[in-house]
């Protein structure tokens, strides 16, 4: 609290809790050490990424890329950036920024993937690119030889995204 | 700065000395008169004078884009092309939302009142970097700068949601635009980082989170969402302009984007920036309720709690825009779902400013007709809003009159009136000086009656079917459109009516004690107008702000 | 001006409805439903409406300020009251939601033996393609003016397949309540069955530019048996007896909506105007010059893009495939006809 | 200008007028170097989301169009920027503990380790626009016997657009650090005034935040 002239450092308590003063502020002061260690876990684990880049594994390469990410990720803000000793409402608010992150991620490619559940029932195509020219009278032609056939006249699209 | 200047050049003190001791020798003069020169308003770090700069851009936006809605009613006056070619109309609509979505409403209740109220409300000398504030103004000033500039280079007619492909390929100054609408969002956070960092460190000793005034509360949660929402719109739009430069085609359907992508990103910012419009005024509220009808607040923490739920919810809920878009169905359902759930804590807060009602010994001043047109317009605001977010009535109601309705009973019957209760309930704290209150009192009821006449009638429009930005329209919606042009002439002479009462008082308005509401607040226990550093000794708070003497404490009440 | 090529009194034959607050009619399998769920909101907001402002003006009279010494009450807070009113709208809230959502499943999932109709949104007017009819981008609708026609047979599902050429439009009928955007680069599908014979006017709602407010076009609701002969009336368009070859000629004209970007006089509107123009000299962007004849004009009618006017931009579509022979030296004749 | 005028003398001459102690400035200022944090988060997260986007309209086409890009550059950078992050955190403990020549020495490698950054990437930058690798219009990888799927260009708009913005922030970094570089030699810095540094400190680990998580993305995606 502002103690303009008072000395007194009034500390107030909340239902028990101290209420967070803004005065203290924390010098912790990081020893060399835990900076290089901090270093070399942080240069080990972008070989680790190169690596399982060549590793090949397919499908999961990118969980695995984005976990070792995170984790260096987490090493700079936590140690470079002394989150570790610091005021936790700082912490706090990378949670909350990281959290509406995610809510954009996952809400806007859910909606991505899940476009066409309703319509593939429906039987209809969902076509993502406009066809140009070349692909439009190809499906033109397409459409005109089902219909000379005498088959009903499904949406065809020709070349599916 | 034209009204600023006009100051009144007494410059000693006004008369009642509230301070707890007096001081000995001549007393300090206001913060209007402790500097002189434009130089002194040009270079203030004083959070009072950014407010008034804000408070004059603001209005004067508010002026402009007030008279293209006019000129835009009065061309729907009939079905036909009456004065307006289509193309003009197109750019004054856009015009029209722009200029009130980015320059008046959103930098309005948080910049020009706030910048002037938080820091008395917590006992602080100044809000945390005063520098940062005036850099902020500078930036809105850019960006008010960019969005006229977009007048000469042919305007714009993409609608204020610039929505893409048909933003790449008109040939309107849309690159202006948008670089505007980007200036005007750092300006944004610049004054959100301000009041985070000033409510979680500046406050008076004894000031703990729930001894905070509502309107702090209020405006911290505004400040969340103007931080965490507003760098999205900026990605947005920088992305939108790479489009139309490079043609990156990330939004182009011919090129393998999607324009749906679009709509996602830009309405992941505007749905939580209609909140950043609409809590300061929930604050604002709070504080008109308690004050004139001499209560505490019914509720403090269920309101307190719920500007803080709404800051976080709003961020979840943006997709019931797109119901109808392309949007997957399954999406859509959960949005829906979602926005029911942020529609609880907004009824919450209704109900507990009714409730503060109950028991009071409420005056009819100005500001209290402004939180009751308030309470009466939100609270059909909020109603129809619930119609919107119902899925099967929105696929018939999007895009629709209704829609304008909804947004306006929310946006001008919520903010604006709100923000004209705030003006008249601390006009006399910035200038010293009260208005006129009989001129108050009709302009409040002018508004109320031009603004109901304006969009009650727009409901119904909206639900036969008109469509939104719509030049022409079919015969059969003639009868309404003139009843609701009617009513926009009204709400004009109403809002200049309040224009002209508050810039007519800070000439000629008597001279206001320093506490004329007799309020708890700290802002009223230091002098009207306050000196340059707010308080001579640093306040220390003991209790709420809203325990008013005439609370009858002894419990046989 | 209101659509050029439609009269306003000529769109939806029976009224929308007589008075502001009636409902629209309820013309289509959807609209039922969905007016009972308005009808039933309607009903609790205007109730809750009704209690807020009644308690509030009722404290507003009772509590008003009647001495200087009032005693005010030390009230705050009740918990039971507060957890009420937040559960009571929760639970309405949820009732409206679930009410919504299953007509909102039903409203998105066509039924399977609907017919499909195929819908393009183009700036500033929409092409309907019938199945196993030749493409008509626009169908005579009522005498002399010419709408989009969407015929439709009664009591049949029909489902329409929309994709858009530009920008972004919305198909949106509100005597069915249906609504769709209809985006370029991806289908749409809106589907209905209607109940209710007659035409209703069919709006553009996605904001598309300047001439947004006249892209509308009609439906029109046939019985079944009718359904085939309407279809082929509507899009056939030949020299009709008694008509001259200009006339005809003009319907052409007006069944590709020409008129929405070129004036039959001289003056400019999106594109250049017709009058006049025929024996002209054109100069084009790229500077070349040709006197317009026959062979010009029908060159810039199938591939517009090659030769373009100086000072306008390349936009109009190409009209290949969709202009026959017969009925593009009617549209010369249209065109040679005009000063 | 609070009229306690012997109040003035034992305030620190760091300290603003509308402080009432260090503690209270050195808090404000960190707190509000977070938000900002936060903020740049949020607005690269736009980026990574589009980036998201395009690999799940194109999965194949992205794994093909980023065969082009040039890992060793890419991974060269990493490790550039992770030195210069070492460094920087090396830089604001020495203000910690009143060492100003570590501090100088600190920060002149920092900076010396964005410009190379900015180096590398100007070659990589070259290499691409030779090659017609280049987004939108401007895309003429087939001329350059490139054959690429149809929607590379996309991709390489993405590319440009995340790289770019990433590198004018480094641009950036290099202006803020050098003019914490000059306040240092002018001894500005002391163990109880280092919050300027410790913020610089902030945003350039954000900077590098960014870029840690780029460079799989972009460069070793599979």
């Amino acid at each position: 609290m502002a103690h303009s002239d008072s000395t007194q450092n009034s500390t107030v308590y909340l239902n028990g809790k101290l209420v967070e003063n803004p005065h203290e502020d924390t010098h912790h002061v990081s020893p060399v050490w835990e900076f290089s260690l901090v270093f070399g876990a942080l240069l080990f684990l972008t070989i680790l990424t190169y690596l399982v880049s060549y590793a090949g594994l397919g499908p999961a390469s990118l969980p695995v890329a984005m976990l070792i990410a995170f984790i260096k990720g987490s090493l700079v803000v936590g140690f470079f950036m002394h989150l570790k000793y610091e005021d936790r409402f700082y912490a706090f608010l990378l949670c909350v920024t990281i959290l509406f992150v995610s809510i954009f991620f996952t809400f806007v490619l859910f909606d991505m993937s899940t476009t066409a559940e309703l319509n593939e029932e429906a039987g209809i195509e969902y076509k993502r690119h406009v066809e140009d020219s070349a692909e439009a009278a190809e499906a033109a032609a397409a459409r005109q030889a089902a219909e000379a056939a005498g088959a009903a006249p499904a949406p065809a699209a020709a070349g599916h995204h | 700065m034209s009204d600023d200047s006009k100051k009144s050049q007494s410059g000693a003190q006004s008369g009642a000395q509230s301070e707890a001791q007096s001081e000995a020798h001549k007393p300090e003069p206001s913060y209007l008169t402790a500097q002189r020169g434009l130089m002194s308003w040009v270079v203030t770090i004083d959070h009072k004078r950014i407010g008034l700069m804000y408070l004059t851009a603001t209005l004067f936006f508010f002026l402009i884009a007030g008279l293209l809605a006019i000129t835009l009613r009065t061309e729907l006056f009939t079905g036909q092309q009456d004065f307006m070619s289509a193309a003009t109309y197109n750019k004054v609509f856009t015009l029209h939302g722009a200029i009130m979505v980015f320059l008046f409403i959103i930098p309005s209740v948080p910049a020009a009142m706030g910048n002037f109220v938080l820091p008395l409300m917590l006992g602080a000398k100044d809000v945390a970097f005063p520098k940062l504030n005036l850099l902020s103004f500078y930036i809105y000033c850019i960006a008010a700068v960019m969005l006229i500039l977009t007048l000469v280079l042919g305007s714009l007619d993409t609608g204020w949601t610039f929505y893409t492909p048909y933003s790449k390929t008109t040939g309107t100054a849309v690159i202006m635009a948008t670089m505007g609408a980007f200036v005007a969002g750092f300006s944004s956070i610049l004054t959100g980082i301000n009041f985070v960092v000033t409510t979680h460190k500046m406050r008076a000793p004894g000031m703990t989170w729930n001894r905070m005034p509502l309107m702090v509360w209020a405006l911290y949660a505004t400040a969340l969402i103007q931080v965490m929402a507003t760098p999205v719109l900026a990605i947005t739009l920088f992305l939108l302009v790479i489009e139309r430069t490079l043609s990156i085609g990330i939004f182009d359907p011919a090129m393998g984007g999607d324009p749906v992508l679009y709509q996602h990103f830009f309405w992941f910012y505007s749905h939580p920036a209609v909140y950043i419009m609409i809590l300061p005024g929930f604050g604002i509220i709070s504080e008109l309720i308690t004050v004139h009808s001499r209560k505490h607040i019914f509720g403090y923490r269920a309101i307190a709690m719920s500007s803080v739920a709404i800051a976080v919810i709003s961020f979840v809920v943006w997709g019931h825009h797109m119901f109808v878009s392309g949007q997957s169905e399954l999406a859509g359902i959960v949005f829906s779902f979602l926005t029911f759930v942020v529609a609880v804590p907004t009824a919450i807060k209704v109900f507990s400013w009714v409730a503060t009602l109950y028991g009071g010994s409420i005056r009819y001043t100005t500001p209290m007709w402004y939180a009751l047109v308030f309470l009466w317009t939100f609270t059909i605001g909020g109603l129809t809003g619930v119609y919107l977010g119902t899925l099967s009535i929105d696929v018939h109601l999007h895009d629709t009159y209704f829609v304008v309705a909804h947004f306006h009973y929310v946006m001008v019957g919520g903010t604006v009136v709100a923000f004209l209760g705030g003006l008249f309930h601390w006009w006399p704290k910035m200038f010293g000086r009260m208005y006129n209150e009989t001129l108050g009192r009709i302009s409040a009821l002018l508004v109320f009656i031009g603004f109901n006449t304006t969009f009650m009638t727009q409901f119904f429009l909206g639900h036969q079917g008109m469509p939104r930005r719509y030049y022409a329209y079919l015969p059969e919606y003639e009868a309404m459109h003139q009843v609701s042009t009617i009513g926009s002439w009204i709400l004009a002479v109403g809002l200049f009516l309040v224009l002209f009462t508050l810039i007519h008082a800070i000439k000629y308005g008597e001279r206001a004690s320093s506490n004329p509401w007799n309020a708890v607040s700290l802002e009223w226990h230091t002098a009207s107008p306050p000196i340059e550093h707010n308080f001579h000794t640093t306040p220390t708070v003991t209790g709420s702000p809203y325990d008013f003497p005439e609370i009858d404490k002894t419990g046989k009440h | 001006m209101i659509a050029t090529f439609i009269p306003p009194e000529k769109l939806g034959t029976p009224k929308m409805s007589d008075t502001p607050w009636e409902l629209l009619p309820t013309a289509s399998n959807h609209a039922a439903s969905l007016d009972g769920l308005y009808v039933f909101l309607t009903i609790i907001c205007g109730i809750s409406f009704v209690l807020v402002i009644g308690a509030m003006v009722y404290f507003m009279v009772k509590y008003k300020k009647r001495s200087d010494n009032d005693k005010t009450s030390p009230l705050t807070h009740n918990g039971k009251l507060e957890f009420g009113w937040s559960a009571v709208p929760a639970v309405f809230l949820m009732l409206f939601f679930v009410w919504g959502e299953l007509d909102f499943v039903k409203l998105s999932a066509p039924p399977a033996d609907a017919i499909d109709i195929r819908v393009t949104g183009q700036k500033w007017y929409w092409t309907i393609e019938y199945p196993g009819r030749p493409v008509a981008a626009t169908t005579a609708a009522l005498d002399g003016e010419v709408a989009p026609l969407l015929i439709v047979p009664l009591n049949q599902p029909v489902r329409l397949l929309m994709t858009s050429k530009d920008v972004i439009h919305s198909f949106y009928i509100p005597a069915f309540r249906v609504k769709k955007d209809v985006v370029p680069g991806r289908y749409a599908s809106v589907w209905f069955t209607a109940i209710q014979e007659g035409t209703f006017p069919v709006f553009c709602t996605e904001y598309c530019g300047d001439e947004h407010s006249s892209m509308l076009a009609i439906v029109k609701v046939v019985p079944p048996d009718q359904y085939e002969e309407a279809v082929r009336a509507a899009t056939t368009l030949e020299q009709g007896e008694g008509e001259t070859v200009e006339q005809f000629g003009e319907k052409v004209y007006k069944s590709f909506a020409c008129n929405s970007c070129h004036n039959t006089d001289s003056t400019i509107k999106v594109g250049p105007g017709f009058g006049g123009v025929f024996g002209k000299t054109e100069t084009f962007t790229d500077g070349a010059s040709v006197v317009v004849d026959e062979n010009y004009i029908r060159e810039s009618i199938y591939t517009p893009n090659a030769k373009v006017v100086a000072g306008f931009t390349p936009q109009m579509p190409s009209f290949a495939g969709q202009i026959n022979d017969e009925q593009m030296n009617a549209l010369i004749a249209y065109i040679k006809s005009l000063e | 200008m609070s009229t306690k005028a012997s109040e003035h003398e034992d305030r620190p001459w760091f300290l603003a007028h509308h402080f009432d102690t260090v503690g209270q400035q050195v808090s404000s200022a960190k707190l509000g170097m977070w938000l900002f944090a936060c903020t740049e988060v949020l607005m690269f997260s736009g980026l990574f989301l589009a980036y998201f986007i395009i690999r799940q309209l194109y999965p194949e086409m992205v794994l093909t169009a980023s065969e082009e890009l040039n890992k060793t550059a890419g991974g060269f950078n990493t490790i550039v920027l992770l030195t210069s992050s070492f460094t920087m955190a090396l830089g604001v403990r020495a203000a910690q503990t009143n060492n100003n020549k570590a501090l100088q020495r600190n920060l002149l490698i920092t900076i010396g380790c964005a410009i190379a950054f900015m180096i590398v990437k100007y070659f990589e930058y070259t290499a691409k626009i030779e090659h017609g690798l280049l987004p939108g219009e401007y895309y003429s990888a087939l001329e350059h016997g490139y054959m690429l799927p149809k929607y590379s260009r996309v991709f390489y708009g993405v590319y440009f657009t995340m790289t770019g913005l990433h590198g004018v922030h480094v641009l950036v970094g290099i202006g803020v650090l050098s003019w914490i570089y000059i306040r240092a030699r002018r001894r500005e810095f002391s163990s109880e005034n280092y919050v300027a540094v410790e913020n610089v400190g902030i945003y350039w680990h954000i900077v590098d935040l960014v870029w840690i998580f780029l460079f799989p993305l972009l460069y070793l995606v599979k």
